[in-house]
């Protein structure tokens, strides 16, 4: 079996594709398997993988460099595109490092919404994920489930916001608008759907022994692993590690919110799909709580100075938040300018779908590759951004 | 924060510290140290989670500003190393033996900014331009919309600022 | 006036650089990758390889046969799944349950070889132009393009970016355009409708167009694209 | 009877499966879609597609034995459907029957893939190539619980003829080898999940787990001759079944009702589930069913 | 592999039977949610063109392009929008100071491709280009708890009501340097103030110098169109803010009082340090006849051309209808001289006391002068013409004010009368007031159609002045006590033609009357010519009211150029400034003319 793999030289693995033992293969960027617009080159023996290499930057658009040259509020229409199906997370952070650097606590409510918002999101990424879960493993069943119960919550974020996949709703300095009226009974509609939709799937998918068969045991994430790749979110809690950013370090309203860490000690892709499915109903849990709680009245945003020309105190901030693929952050260098000096975005698909999918990805089965890779839940656009 | 920052500057050579929230704070090192200041935060204070990688070109001084942050799981603090890097001859210590991501970091800041890290495996392969032929685009001085604009076809703009305009039309004499 | 305006009016003062490949090469001795191939380099039957075939203009078929297949070719075009943008984020939403364009005879194909529609999904980036271009190539005629997302009209919010080229038509023909960003799955289905009138009516002929035009598409395509080194796709 | 019209006839039941089997295949579309929530193509989807695909005006060809692949498809599909009676006592269904073509219809199940192995390995593609070995692996694997079953049937009946297997179930519902010899069908239905190729045995043409199949680089006319044979092969399979195990027709309503029961067996199963990977799938068809048929050929030695 | 997991999967068939999610899609649009952020629509007759839309887009989408159709305090342009660029972010909207730009819930739009540029065909101008949506109701509008804009201006700190009535210290205290830079921050610099300003004072760059706090910068743009500008942050008509982009929604900037902080941020004495220019001298006189703001301006900018110039004014001391008709608590006397002293500080030859046609003649001016620069201002007081004008205690508001300028302070009694709506009625009345005397207004038209400045007419009112509307003067007599009664009459307003303003109708047979001890007519100024005596006026046309010049201020003589009130018959400090200027420039080209 050791012999099977090539020779690893400098981090490299050796290979002479002319001794006809290993095959090439690359998957992607158009490969139906592959999460988005990325590629693997596939180094295989047989039906195993000796040496995995990912290959990104299909989608770069180089933001951190459009950034430098955007004033502030120019800088909130691009941020959400960096994550296509999550973006809310990105607007909320871009918000947050600018008012941490400028030094100003946005109203009450529009905290409420913000973490709405996050939470929505969460779960129409979610959502999105379980489709694509489920369909790495050929059950497209519950992928045409999942996408279309997610299209009702893009319906919610439609009614709420004015748009589908762009919600551009958390500005820097507060929320452009409250939630229309009636829309929390759409709410509760969709929620319960929802629910419905994930006790189905726990019958279908996760009580379904040939899902089983494929899952449990791929992809093991050994918990000495996680610093060692950086792994963070609900990854690294299916390895039975107690770590989410929303307990750890609670941004907006989520000290005041009522939900507990979900783990699974496996650290297979089963298990990662689990903590995904609770946290699910987590996220459903925690809607229905800031729905019920959340103030109806009150400012929605405070004024900022004139937008465009607006300067940020010179300084450097790092700013956190829990995405649905884990540990989401900005770190922004201003230099006292209207325009940011540097923002990097920190992305938790950037380590997970490099650095640790090329090395769990070796000595898998290639049927496999796909599973694995949306096990990690990643996103290239926010990898290469 | 404060404390740990004297705790360390017993052993490192530290300065402008920064405390930007009570968890979270900046500081900067001198070159040589930092791989031995990272191994102790590491290792000593917990300081296990890698969080980013990241350069600021400050092209007024001729520097690159390095910046590893670093999160501690049990306090819930981070903390941020800034290395300030010559801008004309970018060389870093790879820390790819600590943290593996890092060496992702590290392949893209060789690309983005041209910030070499000797040893870091893979650093020197292209990872996201394909065939890019020009400077490092994320340094200051390539001009991003002077390069789009000279490469691309775009459409001919056709706007007037309505103060210039107004006095073409309404006041051309005064 | 933005400073974008003064580069614009700067450049409309200078003369078209006619070799902007050389006019680089010269300027910027940056980094030059040993893998980077340009086009001229190669041998014919590399150039075989690497798709530079001339394909050949078709004719359609006689009247009424090529009537009745276009009528066959509207109701069932097959997408390639190719999520080249931000756009591909709406392209899941219709092939599933809520949109379900299985019913308009359309569905996802994982081969650019089987497919027929080619939905460009928004801005395009240098290094996924070059899979476009072979993925449009690999495709077999007749074959549509339909451009979804403000970007791949006119570069979108990414008109400063280095690494987006600005209009798709320029690289490959395209039939159909959707603006929006993102467009609704409902504005993508008005474009394949569109497209459907257009392929019945005999006038979606795009993969001709790249024909007889060949030379000013590959023009195009290498003004932008200084690298052909594939990664080494050998089939 | 001259041979031209047996020649006629026997094509004629050979356009009319056809159309049969790509109907079949439109109308499970549409019962998939409905399981998947949505409403699904309209069930002559299949024709447009054939239609459409002939209709492409360029198509590549990477040689010759690429070329023969779809036509060694087409041709095991439609030879597996030749030598079998889709309908017990028709002079146009009854086709070219004779004695111990069971094992003939099962060489020309083989016959297909292995035709087709050759043209996709000429294609190049590596997809293609993994997509023909996982295919003729998986295909090796059901075709154990298969034999085991026909060679149960052939202690059973004595015989090695398809007419004269369904002539032996004819009578009562209760002479059907289903209730005969159930273990032998047990075996037999779990390969025919292997054999349509729906979910969990899918794996050789699924699109998610790395390649698309075998027809991976077939385009145009190439890809509509291997959707024809898709209907044919379908059908000729379904028929096949109905006549071994479920006592044949007598007439065509019958042999429709009961084609379609069969699939929609394959149909019931393949949307619930996942798919297995090659190795497990063969792990699968060498167990429990691969036991039943061996259990089944014991059952009737004793 | 448990049982349970084999069989639970078929838990699946159970949706076979339940309603489908799919929506019918394929025959009929969904509509967009109410709120959808889609097509833009611009409503056209509330759009103004200020291109906040195109300042704030990041994507270069917005274009401002020409129409035909256009209004008064509009640029001209319009947004049009390239959908080959738009990302729908909706910016455009929320900063939009009229709210004529939404958008609709229409999103779909397609075009061919093959056959055209479509980057072309994908662009349009929303409101003028039709469009099917054009009449969507439904859309994203900008929420009414978000607000980009500052709209409220920052209030100007004032003397409080009590302590203004009795002093004549400025009672406007002006803007602290926070305050200002806050209020400069409003600014979107659209600049459609700098076109109606008469002297197009490039308003949008010295509110820039104040936000990045550049006093010197801000006096260095000021001064190239307007050398009086300590004068005109104070008493300015300020036509600049009526047109404000922000007025529309909301309170126009403060540009007068910011225009205030600037000069008043800046000691006299730095003034020439910072605008030291290069001067070139020429050999060149000029002869400037009156040293009010038009006078003064014309000085400013031919001392910076580099000739010399002297001023004849008939008064003690120079500002002319800025020194004598604006009382002290608007324009104090030492901000006035800050800006003058300046302007004399560069070389002018004032010669004050000297009234040309007494103290010397308009021929020698004439003959020993290469130019002359008439801005003489209305000086003259309009009659009222109604009986009874002519007694006493009936006085001019322009020459009372005058009279309290020079320190004359008239004996009004305890009740004054003033007719009139502008601003000298305005001035009058308030003087009046700090005199102690119990005021009333009396004003021909109504309320909305005083030419006063809205906030003299407040501040008026906080002040405890009377205002009686539409109200037609009558007569005038003598009270058995000695004392006035005025007698007037109730007045309609009534349309008599189309598009003009309406017009005073007396009510026939109302009549009534009030008793005063002073009545103060202030309904308009006048001039007259007849100081211009002797040879020199031989070449110069007179019209009915004025000497008949261009819009440059040149008359018939080549080498007499008029500027100021008696040319625009605007009676504004500002317009009065931006003649001289524009004579100034005429002046040199004249006499570089005369040269070559």
């Amino acid at each position: 079996m050791s012999d099977k793999y090539p020779p690893i030289v400098n981090g490299k693995s050796v290979y002479d594709l002319e001794s006809g033992k290993y095959l090439k293969m690359w998957q992607g960027p158009q490969h139906p398997g592959v999460t988005g617009n990325m590629s693997l080159e596939l180094i295989i023996s047989g039906d195993q993988i000796v040496d995995c290499k990912t290959h990104v930057g299909y989608l770069h658009r180089g933001f951190e460099k459009l950034m430098e040259r955007r004033r502030y509020i120019n800088c909130f229409p691009i941020v959400c595109r960096i994550c296509v199906p999550e973006p809310d997370t990105n607007e909320y952070l871009f918000a947050a490092a600018m008012e941490d650097l400028m030094g100003i606590e946005v109203p009450e409510r529009a905290k409420w919404l913000r973490t709405l918002n996050m939470e929505l999101s969460r779960l129409a990424s979610f959502l999105m994920w379980i489709g694509g879960q489920s369909g790495a493993f050929g059950h497209g069943t519950v992928a045409q489930w999942a996408l279309a119960h997610r299209d009702f919550v893009l319906d919610l974020f439609e009614e709420w916001t004015g748009a589908r996949i762009y919600h551009m709703y958390t500005t820097p300095g507060g929320v452009r608008g409250g939630t229309p009226e009636g829309w929390d009974n759409h709410v509760e509609r969709v929620l319960q759907g929802v629910e419905k939709f994930l006790t189905e799937v726990n019958h279908v998918m996760f009580n379904n022994a040939v899902f089983k068969s494929r899952a449990v045991g791929l992809g093991i994430i050994a918990p000495d692993m996680i610093d060692r790749f950086g792994v963070v979110g609900p990854v690294a809690r299916g390895s039975g590690i107690v770590r989410d950013t929303r307990k750890d370090n609670p941004y907006l309203i989520y000290d005041q919110l009522d939900f507990n860490i979900e783990t699974e000690t496996a650290g297979d892709v089963y298990a990662r799909a689990m903590v995904r499915w609770k946290e699910m109903h987590q996220a459903i849990s925690l809607i229905r709580q800031i729905i019920k709680r959340m103030p109806r009245t009150g400012p929605l945003h405070i004024t900022l100075p004139n937008v465009l020309h607006l300067k940020v105190p010179a300084g450097e901030t790092y700013v956190r938040a829990e995405s649905t693929r884990g540990e989401y952050g900005y770190y922004m260098v201003s230099d006292g300018t209207i325009y940011p000096r540097k923002i990097t975005v920190r992305g938790p698909s950037y380590s997970h779908a490099m650095a640790l999918l090329e090395h769990l990805a070796v000595g898998v089965n290639i049927a496999d590759t796909h599973g694995l890779m949306l096990s990690l839940h990643t996103y290239p656009p926010e990898i290469e951004r | 924060m404060k404390q740990l920052d004297t705790e360390l500057s017993k052993q490192f050579t530290l300065s402008d510290y920064v405390e930007q929230r009570p968890e979270l704070a900046f500081v900067t090192v001198e070159k040589q140290q930092l791989v031995p200041l990272l191994t102790y935060l590491r290792d000593t204070k917990k300081y296990t989670h890698l969080v980013t990688l990241t350069a600021v070109d400050w092209l007024e001084v001729n520097q690159f500003q390095l910046t590893y942050l670093l999160h501690n799981y049990e306090t819930h603090t981070d903390i941020g190393i800034r290395v300030k890097l010559d801008r004309d001859n970018p060389v870093m210590e790879t820390i790819h033996h600590l943290w593996e991501q890092a060496r992702v970091y590290q392949r893209e800041l060789h690309e983005m900014f041209g910030i070499d890290f000797p040893g870091s495996p893979g650093v020197e392969e292209p990872m996201i331009l394909e065939g890019w032929q020009g400077p490092p685009v994320m340094r200051r001085d390539f001009d991003t919309a002077k390069y789009s604009l000279e490469t691309y076809d775009h459409r001919k703009r056709d706007t007037r600022e309505p103060e210039i305009y107004m006095k073409e039309k309404l006041y051309p004499e005064d | 006036m933005t400073d974008i305006d003064k580069i614009h009016d700067s450049l409309e003062a200078k003369p078209e650089p006619a070799d902007t490949e050389t006019n680089n090469n010269t300027e910027r001795e940056w980094r030059k990758d040993e893998k980077t191939l340009t086009n001229s380099e190669l041998s014919l039957e590399e150039q075989d390889w690497f798709c530079d075939a001339r394909p050949q203009p078709v004719k359609p078929a006689w009247g009424p046969i090529e009537k009745f297949y276009n009528w066959a070719r509207s109701h069932s075009l097959w997408i390639l799944a190719f999520g080249t943008g931000c756009g591909a984020i709406e392209l899941r939403p219709l092939v599933t349950a809520r949109y379900d364009i299985s019913r308009l005879g359309m569905q996802p194909r994982p081969t650019p070889r089987q497919a027929s529609v080619f939905m460009i999904g928004g801005y395009v980036s240098i290094k996924t132009l070059k899979r476009i271009v072979r993925s449009y190539e690999q495709m077999q005629g007749p074959k549509f393009v339909v451009a979804v997302c403000s970007c791949a009209i006119n570069g979108g919010m990414y008109w400063d970016s280095y690494n987006t080229i600005k209009r798709i038509d320029h690289y490959i023909p395209v039939d159909v355009y959707v603006t929006g960003c993102m467009p609704r799955p409902e504005a993508v289905i008005a474009g394949f409708t569109k497209l459907k009138e257009l392929i019945m009516a005999g006038k979606a002929e795009g993969q001709n167009l790249y024909a007889e035009k060949f030379d000013w598409y590959k023009a195009n395509q290498k003004q932008v694209i200084k690298d052909w080194n594939m990664p080494d796709y050998n089939w | 009877m001259s041979f031209a019209t047996k020649l006629m006839l026997s094509f004629l039941s050979l356009g009319v499966i056809t159309i049969w089997g790509l109907t079949l295949n439109g109308i499970v579309a549409k019962i998939f879609a409905r399981v998947q929530g949505r409403l699904g193509p309209p069930f002559w989807q299949p024709f447009i597609d054939i239609i459409k695909n002939n209709a492409k005006r360029t198509t590549v060809s990477h040689g010759i034995m690429f070329y023969l692949g779809p036509v060694f498809r087409i041709a095991g599909g439609i030879g597996t459907y030749m030598f079998i009676p889709a309908v017990l006592g028709s002079v146009m269904f009854s086709n070219y029957s004779v004695s111990g073509d069971v094992f003939l219809v099962m060489y020309f199940i083989f016959f297909g893939q292995l035709g087709m192995a050759l043209g996709a390995g000429e294609g190049g593609h590596p997809y293609s190539a993994i997509g023909v070995a996982r295919g003729l692996a998986q295909m090796t694997a059901f075709e154990v619980p298969f034999a085991l079953s026909v060679i149960s049937l052939a202690v059973q009946y004595h015989t090695l003829n398809i007419t004269e297997i369904v002539m032996a179930q004819q009578g009562s519902i209760l002479n059907w080898t289903l209730f005969t010899n159930p273990l032998a069908v047990i075996a037999a239905m779990i390969a025919m999940l292997g054999m349509t190729m729906y979910n969990p045995f899918s794996v050789v043409i699924a699109p998610q787990e790395t390649p698309i199949g075998p027809p991976t680089e077939y385009s145009a006319s190439f890809l509509g001759l291997l959707a024809t044979n898709r209907g044919i092969f379908n059908a000729a399979k379904l028929v096949l079944f109905m006549n071994l195990y479920f006592g044949g027709a007598t007439n065509i309503i019958s042999m429709l009702v009961k084609t379609f029961a069969i699939y929609m067996f394959s149909v019931f199963v393949g949307v619930a589930f996942p798919r297995f990977k090659t190795e497990d799938s063969i792990r699968f068809f060498l167990k429990v069913p691969a036991l039943l048929g061996a259990l089944a050929i014991v059952v009737w030695l004793i | 592999m448990k049982l349970k997991d084999i069989l639970s999967p078929f838990y699946v068939w159970k949706r076979a039977f339940e309603k489908p999610y799919s929506i019918n899609t394929l025959t009929e649009l969904r509509p967009g949610s109410p709120t959808y952020r889609g097509f833009h629509k611009n409503d056209v007759s509330k759009c103004i063109g200020c291109g906040s839309c195109a300042e704030i887009c990041q994507n270069i989408t917005i274009d401002m392009v020409p129409v035909s159709e256009t209004k008064d305090g509009d640029s001209g342009l319009r947004p049009r929008f390239d959908y080959g660029l738009c990302c729908w972010c909706a910016l455009c909207v929320d900063i939009c100071p009229t709210g004529s730009l939404t958008m609709s819930n229409a999103y779909t739009w397609v075009e061919e491709g093959l056959d055209k540029d479509v980057r072309e065909t994908y662009c349009f101008t929303p409101g003028v280009d039709e469009k099917h949506w054009e009449n969507e109701e439904l859309g994203y509008h900008r929420p009414d708890e978000y607000e980009l804009l500052h709209l409220n201006r920052l209030p100007m700190p004032h003397l409080p009501t009590e302590e203004r009535i009795t002093s004549f210290i400025e009672m406007v205290k002006g803007y602290s340097r926070e305050q200002a830079v806050k209020e400069a921050d409003r600014c979107i610099q659209c600049g459609i103030c700098t076109a109606t300003c008469p002297a197009h004072m490039n308003i949008p760059a010295y509110i820039k110098a104040i936000r990045e706090d550049n006093i010197e910068e801000g006096l260095r743009i000021m001064y190239e169109t307007n050398p009086l500008p300590g004068v005109c942050g104070r008493v300015c008509t300020r036509r600049c803010e009526d047109v404000c982009a922000l007025s529309h929604r909301g309170e126009a900037i403060s540009i007068r009082w910011l225009k205030r902080y600037l000069s008043d941020s800046v000691e006299g004495e730095k003034y020439n340090q910072i605008l030291a220019s290069e001067i070139k001298p020429q050999n060149k006189t000029v002869a400037i006849i009156g040293a009010g703001p038009g006078g003064l301006s014309a000085a400013y900018y031919l001392l910076k051309m580099g000739y010399s110039v002297e001023i004849f004014e008939q008064n003690k001391a120079a500002g002319g209808m800025l020194r004598y008709g604006i009382p002290e608590y608007r324009l104090p006397y030492d901000a006035m001289d800050k800006d003058i002293n300046y302007i004399v500080s560069l070389g002018a030859k004032l010669h004050y006391n000297t009234k040309v046609g007494k103290d010397i003649s308009f021929d020698e001016l004439h003959a020993r002068f290469d130019s002359v620069f008439i801005s003489t201002g209305l000086f003259e007081a309009s009659k009222l013409a109604i009986e009874g004008e002519t007694l006493p205690g009936v006085l001019y508001g322009l020459n009372f004010l005058e009279d309290v300028t020079h320190g004359k302070i008239p004996e009004l009694g305890k009740k004054v009368l003033v007719i009139g709506g502008g601003n000298v009625a305005m001035d009058a009345a308030r003087t009046a007031r700090r005199l102690g005397a119990d005021v009333v207004v009396i004003y021909r038209r109504r309320e909305i159609d005083m030419p006063a400045d809205h906030e003299e007419i407040e501040e008026g009112y906080e002040e405890n002045i009377e205002f009686h509307f539409q109200a037609i003067p009558m007569k005038i007599e003598q009270t058995a006590d000695n004392r006035l009664e005025f007698i007037w009459g109730n007045a309609e307003m009534k349309q008599l033609e189309e598009g003009k303003r309406p017009v005073p109708v007396m009510i026939e047979g109302s009549r009534e009357s009030i008793i005063a001890d002073t009545i103060i007519s202030a309904v308009g100024q006048s001039t007259n010519y007849h100081w211009m005596e002797g040879e020199a006026i031989a070449n110069i046309k007179f019209g009915k009211w004025t000497i008949e010049a261009d819009r440059w201020g040149k008359s018939s003589d080549p080498k007499v150029f008029v500027g100021g009130d008696i040319f625009n018959r605007v009676a504004d400090a500002i317009s009065a400034i931006a003649d001289g200027h524009r004579s100034a420039r005429a002046i040199d080209s004249f006499l570089q003319s005369q040269t070559e």
